[in-house]
């Protein structure tokens, strides 16, 4: 056991399973020599060298092309996309090629790749590279997708990404690189589609993803403090699969449901969450299924003003506090 | 038209090729020439479902790369992309079950014509947006030189392909990591009705392209199937070498339209009629009077494909549709669709 | 008053706007002297002249940029993208550039232009050309989204798009271009962001979008004569901005919700309008909210295989008796 | 280093700038210099929030490029932004008080230092994504040819821009429409921390591609503003000439990190010690004294400076920070952010 922050994990995870396999390979932009703009390949270059550790130009589009076409024959690449929103000038191949490629062929020709995300805001970078982005994936059949919340997540997540015979969208969470956890020694491998009740209760739900379990971890304390709300909070982990069984048996014993999403409101995977529990358990429900979201506007960059944008703990414990307090009304 | 080579590089040195391949080429070019008229006559008779993208003038090029080719070679392909599927060996019943979207298809109906696919033959997929497939070559052949492995990736795309950011990013990508693949561009002339000289600032959209790369400039006839296969073998050679991949621009034409959709009204008058003087079977019967092979030869190849042409036929208009069982299969690797539990 | 068919909306709709204002701009691939590819600019060419409706190379990318630049600096471009999912290879226009252009620049610029698609499935184009990606734009703060459902629509729409001083995304379904319908004689503007109740129910409310409107009024009228159930039946029209009033008034009235969606399923828009149902309105709900979607996998393109993917009259029909039945009982 | 020019275009004759030019040049330089050296002291104060990119070592371009633009020519900027916004004019503090993400920034703080905008003055935009505001560029040049304007627009970018496919699109794009906008390529040897020469299949990343979109080779010593000046002005003139677009390889370095986050350690011990040799200001001040320019003219530049970035300095200090009621505010035309009613 030993503390690691989220950053070491995620060079952690990737040297276990380097480590494990020679076919896994590592590119990406400035991700060798410089051990990447995240600073989480940090010493990987070192390790295994140039030909596993590959820096690109800055070319996204041959990077994932180049990483699909290693994956459908053989190798089993890990590819870095830096800020998560780059995914747009390569989208093609996340939405069209990679998980298309499967169905298309009759099972002829798989992807199994791992592309790496520095996914969310709250590092004053404004628009264009603060974005929380896991929904454009989510959207697309074929994909699986993940969202770590702590350094041994993020281990145990990487090796079952890695490990996955399909490709998986693995999404770190920029602002939390440098957050720190606790991490037992040796091998750590972990199950993809599977969440997490991070803290049980038996008022209300509060599923969040990343960052947010974070921020709603934190205001499950204050609502049982100051409101005597008793909140159960589950870190979804893995959008897709997604672990209904989960979140169902959680909503089914509380009767309540929150999201906390970091993306923009519109068709984020919260809202894919209340569509299935408005319809499997919506005789279960003791109250409307309330999303707290960013609001529906690009991110400012100013502190301030981003501060206001992205759920806070305060507005967590407003909003739930203020609905469950309106239903038993 | 000739071919503009780079001495250093030894493309396409005009060497015969010898009496076997010379017949393998004309065997690839019919069998191409008839199953893809047979395409045609499908769809007139509305047994091909969705688009279809035809070949026929191209067939030289689809023949020359193939015949270079080995086994473990692999090939990216466009949604014109049946004649560089049965170039390979894939028969003729795969391809046109999967045209009619039937059980019998090489994707069983789910990819559809524009897909064809054989991991078997390695013909390792056909894309239908354009540009993708350059870069996944480039995939390709990065395992290869990864693993020590001599085979060769070739990736076929269009003249209109070259304008399109994909492109630019596989180019200097495999040349930077010297990747043993080889980009074909078929310079049909033609987008999908826009004359490709009236959007592109260069007149070879490819082969203009190349020192931008670092690359020799080359520029064949694509009608003429030796040319081809010359220039395929010296440019599989140097990339087994460990010499790094090669840009090709070939000239051809398409007789027909780009799609089922497409009459091809946008054609000056004559030009069609110019490049049917220029067919690439027609040059090839020509090679083959030069070169002896005896009339016998040549009949044997003809008939032979119009049965095989027959047989694919009739197999596929016996086959049943797609199988139902089918829809949600193969989404994911452990052959379901499940995205929860 | 005239039948048209929804093509020859498209070229209406969008000369009506050229003649208006000459700053009005077509471009995108083969739309010119070809007509373009599904033949809905058909004559253009020929009315406007070269400058004003050019074709392009084979450079997505290239294309929104160009009209985004135009618009930003006074013309208001139409760019057609051919089939919706090529939104792809030009991701980071659709989703970083245009729709921030506004809000980062603190109001200095926008981009006041008109992005066409071909979208949807039906026609057997497999899984490359065949997707509904309204829901790629609809996750994206600062686009407007249209997808009309009928001539009329199309026409109107085309014109609120082109006067609209914000981006608008303009869905034009590929299997109705040959589909017809009256059309009024004149100038027609309609407006973005209005729904419309096209068949009134009292016993629940369907929702539907473009190609699934049609199917929709078809299990309407199934569920009227053979299950007794009088749907009532709202074509969003326009996802962004969206006519929750409509929505919310038509789930009040009726107690139950369906959407009918031809996207697969995850994050789909019939998921937000669920998510807004479940909070706002929960407790005018009789039952269960349930959504009819394409599955969540990519399409395939045997005829056969697309039809059983695609909501059908037969599955609506099927659903909607059996929800509504089980929430009597 | 000297101009790779094409003749028959002209570009960057040798002929001298005149006085005025000269003390222009001068002014923009060192202000841009105390600017950027001033933003880098309010990073250490961690007044500076988020990430940040300065030009110190590139100012020669940014004055060169456009001391040669009127007031109605277009301007489009990378994330490394500040020196080319702060040259069209916009005052210090409106830059400064956005990277310090203020409410008196150039866009209140809502869109930070990487996007730094002054539709005013007809920069229109920083774009932090490579590649696409090339594209945007050729847009607002194709609206100049529509409409019949004579501005020109003006896109820079890095050495590593290159490499993606955008830059491809956007170069033939501009070449078959005649647009009037010049690329200017800022070669700085870097991406990021990777060297450009390590990722790029050609010498000189944009120089070595003009071929490619028939566009003539041009090389220059961006370091010395007389000569990025000359260039500019030669290229301004072909566009609004109507004869299309240039494409501008200037040599440079950067005297900093790639950003705020970066010590810069991946370079070559020398490197930047021997690039400190061919700083602009220095070469400037060079030039300067060849022409005879008075010590006291320069005094007055280099004393007005200090004082600008003083005065703007303590303007940011005072400024609030950025206005809570902007943050659901410009998402539409509107001014607001409704989506739904
Ligand atoms: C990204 C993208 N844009 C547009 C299309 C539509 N499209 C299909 S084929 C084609 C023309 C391609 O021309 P070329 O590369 O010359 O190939 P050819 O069809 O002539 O073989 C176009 C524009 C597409 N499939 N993908
Ligand atoms: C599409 C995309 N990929 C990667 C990045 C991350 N990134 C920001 S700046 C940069 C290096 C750019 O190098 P260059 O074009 O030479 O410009 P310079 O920073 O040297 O001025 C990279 C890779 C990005 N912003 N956008
Ligand atoms: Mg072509
Ligand atoms: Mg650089």
């Amino acid at each position: 056991m030993a503390e690691l922050s989220y950053r070491d994990a995620v060079i952690r995870g990737i040297s276990q399973e380097m480590r494990r396999d020679k076919d896994v390979v590592l590119i990406g932009e400035d991700i060798g020599k410089a051990g990447g703009v995240f600073k989480a390949t940090v010493g990987l270059y070192e390790e295994f060298g140039p030909l596993r550790v590959r820096d690109t130009p800055i070319s996204e589009q041959a990077i994932l092309g180049a990483a699909m076409g290693a994956a459908m024959t053989g190798l089993k690449p890990i590819a870095e996309l830096m800020f998560a929103e780059f995914a747009a000038v390569c989208f093609d191949f996340i939405a069209n090629e990679i998980p298309k490629q499967r169905y298309m062929t009759n099972g002829q020709l798989g992807c199994p790749l791992v592309i790496r995300f520095g996914n969310g805001g709250g590092v004053r970078f404004g628009a264009q590279h603060s974005q929380s982005i896991e929904n454009w994936c989510m959207m697309i059949p074929g994909l699986k997708i993940v969202a770590p919340s702590s350094p041994v997540d993020i281990i145990g997540l990487m090796a079952a990404a890695v490990r996955s015979p399909d490709p998986v969208m693995f999404f770190e969470h920029k602002a939390l690189y440098a957050t720190k956890g606790e991490v037992p020694d040796g091998e750590i491998v972990d199950v993809l589609g599977k969440a997490k009740i991070v803290r049980p209760g038996k008022d209300c739900t509060i599923v969040a993803l990343a960052m947010m379990v974070h921020r709603a971890l934190g205001a499950a304390d204050i609502l049982a403090r100051d409101h005597g709300i008793d909140a159960e909070v589950v870190d979804v982990r893995s959008l897709v699969p997604l672990d209904t069984q989960c979140i169902l048996g959680s909503v089914v014993k509380t009767g309540r449901l929150f999201t906390v999403e970091e993306n923009p409101r519109l068709c984020g995977w919260g809202a894919e969450i209340v569509s299935i529990v408005a319809d499997e358990v919506f005789w279960d429900l003791d109250g409307p299924i309330v999303r707290i979201t960013t609001p529906h506007i690009p991110l400012p960059a100013a502190d301030n003003l981003e501060d206001m944008a992205l759920p806070s703990v305060a507005r967590i414990v407003e909003r739930v506090s203020k609905v469950m307090n309106g239903s038993r009304a | 038209m000739t071919a503009d080579t780079t001495a250093s590089r030894g493309f396409a040195a005009n060497d015969d090729i010898g009496q076997a391949a010379r017949l393998e080429l004309y065997r690839l070019q019919v069998e191409i020439r008839d199953c893809e008229k047979r395409a045609y006559d499908l769809f007139l008779q509305n047994l091909v479902k969705g688009t279809s993208h035809l070949s026929l003038g191209q067939e030289a090029i689809a023949a020359g790369f193939a015949a270079a080719m080995g086994p473990s070679d692999k090939s990216f392909c466009t949604y014109r992309g049946h004649a560089h599927t049965l170039a390979r060996g894939v028969p003729m019943e795969k391809v046109l079950g999967e045209l009619m979207l039937r059980d019998n298809g090489l994707m069983r109906g789910k990819g559809g014509s524009m897909h064809l696919t054989s991991a078997e033959h390695n013909v390792l997929g056909s894309y239908a947006i354009i540009g993708a497939h350059l870069c996944i070559a480039c995939g390709s052949a990065w395992r290869a030189q990864y693993q020590g492995a001599t085979d060769v990736t070739v990736c076929f795309f269009g003249d209109g392909t070259t304008n399109i950011g994909a492109f630019h990013e596989a180019l200097n990508f495999a040349v930077i990591w010297k990747l043993p693949v080889v980009f074909v561009c078929e310079n049909n002339l033609y987008m999908e009705y826009t004359p490709i000289s009236e959007v592109t600032a260069v007149p070879h959209p490819a082969a203009d392209r190349s020192s931008a790369y670092g690359l020799p400039r080359i520029l064949i006839d694509g009608n003429d199937a030796d040319e081809v296969l010359r220039t395929a073998r010296t440019a599989y050679s140097l990339a087994r070498a460990g010499g790094g991949p090669s840009l090709i621009e070939c000239l051809t034409y398409r007789h027909s339209g780009h799609s089922r959709a497409d009459p091809g009204k946008y054609r000056p008058p004559g030009e069609l009629e110019k490049w049917l003087e220029r067919d690439p079977l027609k040059i090839y019967r020509a090679r083959m009077a030069e070169f002896g092979v005896s009339p016998d030869a040549i009949a044997a190849i003809e008939v032979e494909s119009k049965r095989k042409v027959e047989e694919a036929t009739s197999l596929c208009k016996a086959a049943p549709p797609a199988s139902e069982s089918l829809l949600t299969s193969d989404v994911y690797a452990d052959g379901g669709w499940a995205w929860r539990n």
